[in-house]
């Protein structure tokens, strides 16, 4: 089935951009008219794929994350988030809650798990040396029309 | 500066303020560490009053300033979360961990 | 001289995507801190060339928008927004405020206006049958940082 | 709806809100044009106090009104527009033809 609406970002993997990158989505979206709590699941699942391309698909360069975001006709959304930074190794241990890689201690291990459990649908997938590829999928539920 | 200190007795109060994400947990991190290491206070709250958006770097926030506050003997406890952090918060169990208020 | 940070984005000549196009660009600006007056020509100057797009390049068609948008050391942001549409046979003449080929008597013609008038710089670049390309440059004020 | 209409005698008030562009601007027209037609007012006052965005479709907007409303014999007035909104209009010499109020 093709899209209705479709946009696509391309960014630098600068942290500064992490806000930019979910009001952006957030912004696509709000033609859909979703609710305020549909928002707020959609920009932090975001914000946990573009933070996991700055902080450790290109942990010690600057690369290019590259966004999509995909509107179909039944209210299903869709975007991607794909990095050509280090890979992952082990994706079934990286999706496991509590899981990192980052020794500083400031990192929860929780990305994927917010992902997974703010979203409908969350895929994976990864090449070590190549990158990584997520993408998140939510329904958004029926809005009544208000307008007469 | 995205954080505001308040000290009043043994209790230092961090009023967080805008989005938490990887990019600002930084800057409020060092502030309220800092001020941790100099005020040495028995309870730290952090007040979300004014916090308008959270991923997981939140969560990484609130359990560093939790370990470090047990390395000083003291306790943490998390004010004014609105629906949307408690939901974060709740897939660490932090609710479990650090005390959150309503 | 190389931008500081940069983001490019690309969507369909959809005219619900008008206020995604300005909302983005604002969010990626949002970094330098700029006045809320100095955003507020940004996104009126974005809105005026993205509609060009959607209204004059693509008419009858949907087709692709490009814009991109750059960072500078010296807090100069440049913004180009690029269709493959109709193109322009008179640069002069369709820069002339109040001139317009919009028949529907809605339009005012005085989008290039605008986007003259609340940037520091604005080129067109346009070849009929292939497409137009404006670049928009603003030089943000110096800010004070109030954070010690 | 981005516009509700207040009648009150021979003043017919459109109270716009949100964000004026090309995309808004024709649900924004239509509706107040119909209600023109339908109440046949002496004066349209265009209310811009809850518009929080506007380009040069908002001009589009008034000139078109003032146009219809002088068909009827009737006058045009803007009203509550912030400093972003009469910079628009003063580019388009709005300030001269239709009466924009404090
Ligand atoms: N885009 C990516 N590129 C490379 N490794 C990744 C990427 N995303 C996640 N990972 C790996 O998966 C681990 C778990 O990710 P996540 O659940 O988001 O937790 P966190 O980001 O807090 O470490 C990371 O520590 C990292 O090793
Ligand atoms: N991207 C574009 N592609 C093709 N024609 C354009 C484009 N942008 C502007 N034009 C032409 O220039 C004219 C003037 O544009 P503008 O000043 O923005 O006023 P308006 O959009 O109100 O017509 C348009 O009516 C159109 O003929």
């Amino acid at each position: 089935m093709k899209p209705v609406n479709e946009m696509k970002i391309q960014f630098v993997s600068r942290s500064a951009n992490e806000g930019f990158a979910r009001v952006a989505v957030a912004a696509f979206f709000a033609q859909l008219d979703p609710t305020v709590d549909e928002m707020a699941d959609i920009k932090t699942a975001i914000s946990e794929a573009v933070t996991n391309c700055i902080v450790h698909a290109y942990k010690n360069e600057l690369g290019a994350v590259y966004l999509t975001a995909k509107i179909y006709e039944d209210r299903r959304v869709v975007v991607t988030v794909r990095d050509k930074g280090c890979g992952i190794e082990d994706i079934g241990k990286a999706m496991e809650p509590m899981y990192t890689t980052c020794d500083t201690g400031e990192r929860a291990g929780l990305g994927f798990a917010v992902m997974e459990s703010f979203m409908d649908k969350l895929k994976v997938r990864s090449k070590v040396g190549k990158g990584t590829t997520v993408t998140l999928t939510k329904y958004l539920s029926s809005r009544e029309q208000d307008n007469g | 500066m995205p954080v505001r200190i308040d000290k009043n007795e043994k209790r230092m109060t961090a009023y967080i303020m805008g989005e938490i994400d990887h990019h600002s947990a930084k800057e409020i991190r060092e502030e309220i560490d800092a001020n941790i290491e100099s005020l040495l206070p028995e309870l730290l709250l952090l007040d979300f009053k004014d916090v308008t958006f959270m991923d997981s770097s939140g969560i990484g926030l609130v359990m560093g300033r939790y370990k470090l506050m047990r390395t000083i003997g003291g306790e943490v406890k998390v004010t004014n979360v609105s629906a949307h952090i408690k939901k974060v918060m709740r897939l660490a169990g932090l609710d479990k961990l650090a005390v959150i208020e309503k």
